[in-house]
């Protein structure tokens, strides 16, 4: 670098952030006290994850297996650590239906930790025995080598239901178009915005943007993790609000409130 | 269902064979790139910018060119690097070419071949290809530094001390203009770093998908020009009046997507006469958007 | 011992959020660190990844299972591939180079080509215009087909202004929003896992 | 690319071409050629990238660091062993605390205040407040669409229900866009095929 070499302790150009990040987690705090001491905490039902259940019994009755695709991202992507968390629900209701389950991995990392929650989810449903090692299996971290395997086992394998879980990217439509050509029921659940038309199109029920994070907490119905979703919707509020807020402001001749907002 | 009885042509259309729908795209495809009818082409205001950028400067100016992207998407920016590396010689720049990615620089290689021969240009006179250097972001940060450092010698192996038209030229400073053609988030780090902390002027190229992320940087006037995808190609193809595989695939483009719009209609035609647009019809995928 | 991981997710997470803070040099150089090793952690991860590959594919040439003979062509290629890059390297010139260019990047390109012939079979089966909101997604997107091609100018020249107008007004709303959304879902997240609230990626619950 | 390797890549395309008649040997055997090699390329590239230059030629120039990120890639190879899995955790525990603290700065700045900064641009005057006003309508509606707290009924799901309206435009918008970059690539392969393999069109 041609500027000296910095030696401050602290960027003031980021304090807005620091502040917004202390704000968030005094949400999470707030609401985890209120789940604890017992207030109920309403999510509305997302029509997708209800479906989930459904798609499990149905591929156990046609005694084919279920395929979950835990999307291309990788561990620095937030969908990915959703998926996990989503993946460790789903293989528990296999285990307990005792289906078929089958999870090929893009990541290698997130594949070794997939293969982690899902051997632990059939442990704690009693059917550690069940567990076929394979169930999470590395394919290969180039996409369309990826999806050229994964459309192969679709209409090899016939999986009753296919579950999308993750950030998918341009394979999006090339996987679920190959689903819906085998029949299968298809679910989806993706954060990167430009893809969910395709899910949209193409599959049954499509989670879209941030309900993928909050998939996880509703599945499980803990009330820790449902505060955690309710945390969100306060930011939310709080966010719209200071947007209005501060157009209101600027219009009235200050624009200084909405320049507390710009970052570095 | 209706009351009337569903037509026969439209119970059929709908169960239409996908494979019949291939068969189409792909005579769309092929038949326009073997019977051109060359379209007109207009270029949009952001990709004008781009060219006047460029063609603003004064014959001798040294222009960063990083190409970043692998072959299979190739055919979004390969037409573009030409058309843009076509300009640059014309005007008599001299760009100093280098690339992110380990699979580019064949692909490089040739852009520079065809745009050098095209226009009469030579190697190490006219311009410089570095080659590809490994982690892309701390490379851009370097190059604000020493391009010595990052790039000791340019992709034939030849010391950057050795070749006269290097000398003195070693960051950012050094050039009037960044471009950047890229099919990735390489895009976003030359944004911060060349076009933001060094505050050099800055053209993009990207793929089509990608291009509506940067309008806003536009704006800010932190690029100054956007050629999108092989659309963006064309035009510019066009504004410097020659013809390259952008321009080529352009009335391919347009009937492609003639076609899949009239299939939209079709399928909609045929569903209104099978009485499937009656609340709770039949017909048409399944749908759920997760309310 | 047993929540020594936890521990360790923790410290690390906590500490990559304050270097976000501190500009200062040493602690920038000492982040760089910490990325190198996760790098390291990856290579080896996909090192057992491929192993993994290997024996599943192995396991069924060695029982004849239906179609090995293609098992042995993944073998093979992966065999050879890991070698030759591994003894000769990857760039321009290498024995790799050339492979990938006549491999690889051909199979790569085509299977992002048929997305074209997809895109075609799903608009023509899934865009249905069955209510008011199938029918703006549909009539948006067949405006958008046209407009921004040589035939839509050709056919009026409003398209093009509508096309931007639709990227720039609705579309920037709506991706905003869920910009928003996913941003503080994937901080909610993230700080689940730090916490110790999401313990699913240790294997436990 | 010589004569012999345009004809395997033209052959490969065609193998791939072939999986819109239906699954074949002919797919399944370029599927499998697929998988292998870029597995392979992958470990290859990794192996020149990441632990020849950050650990091999580190410790052999006297740099003991890297033996704590070597370390630590043993342990995960320890989940070929049933009874090495609890010490594959701690590595994992390390990966997952580097990306997760990553990601909580980075989509506070990218994703929340960087869009919030850009939403609260003061008005243009003149026609643009028109476009500036529905912006602002169409955030509101779809953030409450977002809201999970409460059901989609009475005020709270009229809003939401213009926010779908707003979602959909935005996905026909996206969906009618993306077919531009999908017909690209495929004009470019059968530009390909028509004159690089075949020569039925004249080269450029």
């Amino acid at each position: 670098m041609s500027d000296a070499l910095n030696t401050s302790w602290f960027d003031p150009a980021r304090v807005n952030l620091l502040v917004g990040l202390a704000v968030f987690i005094a949400f999470l705090i707030l609401n985890i006290k209120r789940a604890k001491g017992g207030s109920n905490m309403f999510i509305r039902p997302l029509a997708g994850l209800k479906a989930v259940d459904e798609a499990i019994g149905r591929a156990t009755e046609m005694g084919r297996p279920v395929l979950y695709l835990p999307g291309l991202g990788d561990m620095s992507e937030a969908g990915t650590l959703a998926s996990i968390a989503i993946l460790g629900r789903v293989a528990r209701r296999t285990a307990e239906m005792g289906c078929d389950l089958d999870v090929p991995g893009y990541d290698p990392v997130a594949t070794t930790i997939m293969d982690g929650a899902a051997r632990q989810a059939y442990t704690e449903a009693g059917r550690r025995d069940a567990y076929r090692p394979g169930t999470v299996h590395y394919v290969t971290t180039q996409q369309f080598a990826y999806v050229a395997a994964v459309s192969g086992f679709m209409l090899r394998e016939r999986p009753a239901a296919n579950i999308f879980m993750g950030s998918f990217y341009a394979e999006s439509l090339f996987l679920a178009e190959t689903g819906n050509l085998t029949g299968a029921i298809q679910i989806a659940g993706c954060d990167q915005v430009t893809q969910l038309p395709f899910f949209v199109c193409a599959c049954d029920y499509t989670l879209l943007g941030e309900e993928l994070f909050a998939a996880g907490a509703f599945l499980g119905q803990e009330p820790v993790q449902l505060a955690t979703v309710a945390a969100q919707d306060w930011a939310k509020a709080l966010a719209a609000a200071m947007v209005v807020v501060s157009l209101l402001a600027s219009a009235m001749g200050h624009p200084e409130l909405g320049l507390l907002l710009q970052t570095r | 269902m209706a009351a009337k009885r569903p037509s026969g042509w439209a119970v059929r259309l709908m169960a239409l064979d996908r494979r019949v729908i291939f068969v189409l795209i792909f005579l769309a495809t092929a038949l326009p790139l073997l019977f051109p009818v060359n379209l007109p082409i207009t270029a949009s205001p952001r990709v004008k910018a781009a060219f006047d950028t460029v063609d603003r400067l004064p014959a001798g100016t040294y222009v960063l060119m990083s190409l970043d992207y692998e072959p299979d998407i190739k055919a979004e920016l390969q037409p573009m690097s030409i058309a843009v590396l076509r300009h640059c010689f014309r005007k008599g720049l001299k760009p100093i070419v280098l690339t992110l990615y380990p699979a580019a620089p064949g692909l490089i290689e040739r852009a520079l071949a065809i745009a050098s021969e095209a226009e009469g240009k030579k190697r190490n006179e006219d311009f410089v290809f570095l080659g590809y250097k490994s982690g892309s972001q701390s490379v851009i940060l370097g190059l604000g530094e020493s391009i010595r450092t990052m790039f000791p010698r340019d992709f034939w192996g030849t010391p950057l001390d050795d070749i006269p038209m290097m000398k003195g030229k070693n960051s950012y400073a050094d050039f009037p203009l960044v471009i950047n053609l890229s099919g990735s988030a390489i895009a976003d780090y030359y944004i911060r770093i060349a076009a933001t902390r060094y505050q050099r002027p800055m053209v993009l190229g990207a793929t089509a998908v990608m291009a509506t992320d940067y309008y806003p940087y536009l704006s800010s006037k932190q690029i100054l020009g956007l050629i999108g995808g092989m659309k963006g190609a064309a035009e510019y193809e066009r504004l410097m009046d020659i013809t390259g595989d952008a321009r080529r695939g352009m009335d391919a483009q347009s009937l492609i997507h003639v076609t899949i719009a009239l299939l939209v209609i079709l399928g909609n035609v045929a569903l209104f006469f099978t009485g499937g647009l009656k609340p709770g019809g039949s017909g048409g995928a399944r749908e759920g958007t997760g309310r | 011992m047993r929540n020594g991981p936890l521990v360790i997710t923790f410290l690390v997470a906590t500490s990559l959020v304050a270097m976000f803070f501190i500009p200062h040099h040493k602690v920038q150089e000492g982040q760089s660190v910490l990325l190198n090793w996760a790098n390291v952690v990856y290579a080896f991860a996909l090192i057992l990844g491929s192993l993994t590959l290997w024996v599943s594919h192995q396991k069924k040439v060695l029982a004849r299972a239906e179609g090995w003979p293609y098992s042995v062509v993944t073998l093979a290629a992966l065999s050879f591939v890991t070698v030759a890059g591994t003894v000769q390297g990857v760039e321009e010139g290498t024995l790799v180079n050339r492979y990938y260019n006549m491999v690889n990047s051909p199979l790569a390109s085509t299977m992002f080509a048929l997305l074209a012939f997809f895109i075609a079979s799903a608009a023509f089966r899934a865009f249905r215009a069955r209510n008011a909101e199938a029918t703006l997604l549909l009539g948006t997107a067949i405006v958008m087909m046209i407009g921004r091609v040589s035939v839509g100018e050709f056919l009026w020249s409003g398209f093009p202004p509508v096309t931007e107008w639709l990227l720039d007004v609705p579309n920037l709303a709506a991706k905003r929003a869920i910009a928003l959304g996913i941003g503080l879902g994937a901080i909610s997240t993230a700080l689940k896992i730090i916490l110790g609230i999401d313990r699913t990626y240790l294997g436990r619950s | 690319m010589s004569g012999i390797e345009t004809w395997i890549a033209a052959a490969l395309t065609l193998c791939v071409f072939s999986f819109l008649y239906r699954d074949n040997p002919l797919y399944r055997f370029a599927e499998h050629l697929f998988v292998g090699s870029a597995a392979g390329y992958l470990l290859a590239v990794q192996f020149q990238n990441v632990i020849k230059p950050n650990v091999i030629q580190k410790i052999a120039g006297g740099d003991f660091l890297p033996f704590i990120p070597l370390a630590m890639g043993i342990l995960v190879l320890g989940r070929l062993w049933d009874k090495a899995t609890p010490a594959s955790r701690w590595a994992i525990a390390f990966y997952v605390g580097i990306y997760s603290g990553i990601a909580i700065p980075a989509y506070l700045q990218a994703q929340i205040f960087a869009q919030l900064a850009d939403a609260v641009k003061p008005f243009e005057p003149g026609w643009h407040a028109i476009n500036s006003v529905l912006v602002l309508l169409g955030f509101l509606s779809v953030v409450t669409y977002f809201f999970f707290s409460a059901p989609h009924r009475g005020a709270n799901g009229a809003v939401a229900r213009v926010g779908i309206w707003f979602l959909m435009v935005a996905f026909g918008a996206s969906f009618g866009y993306t077919v531009m970059a999908r017909a690209s690539l495929l004009i470019d392969r059968v530009l390909f095929l028509l004159r690089d393999a075949l020569h039925v069109l004249p080269a450029a």
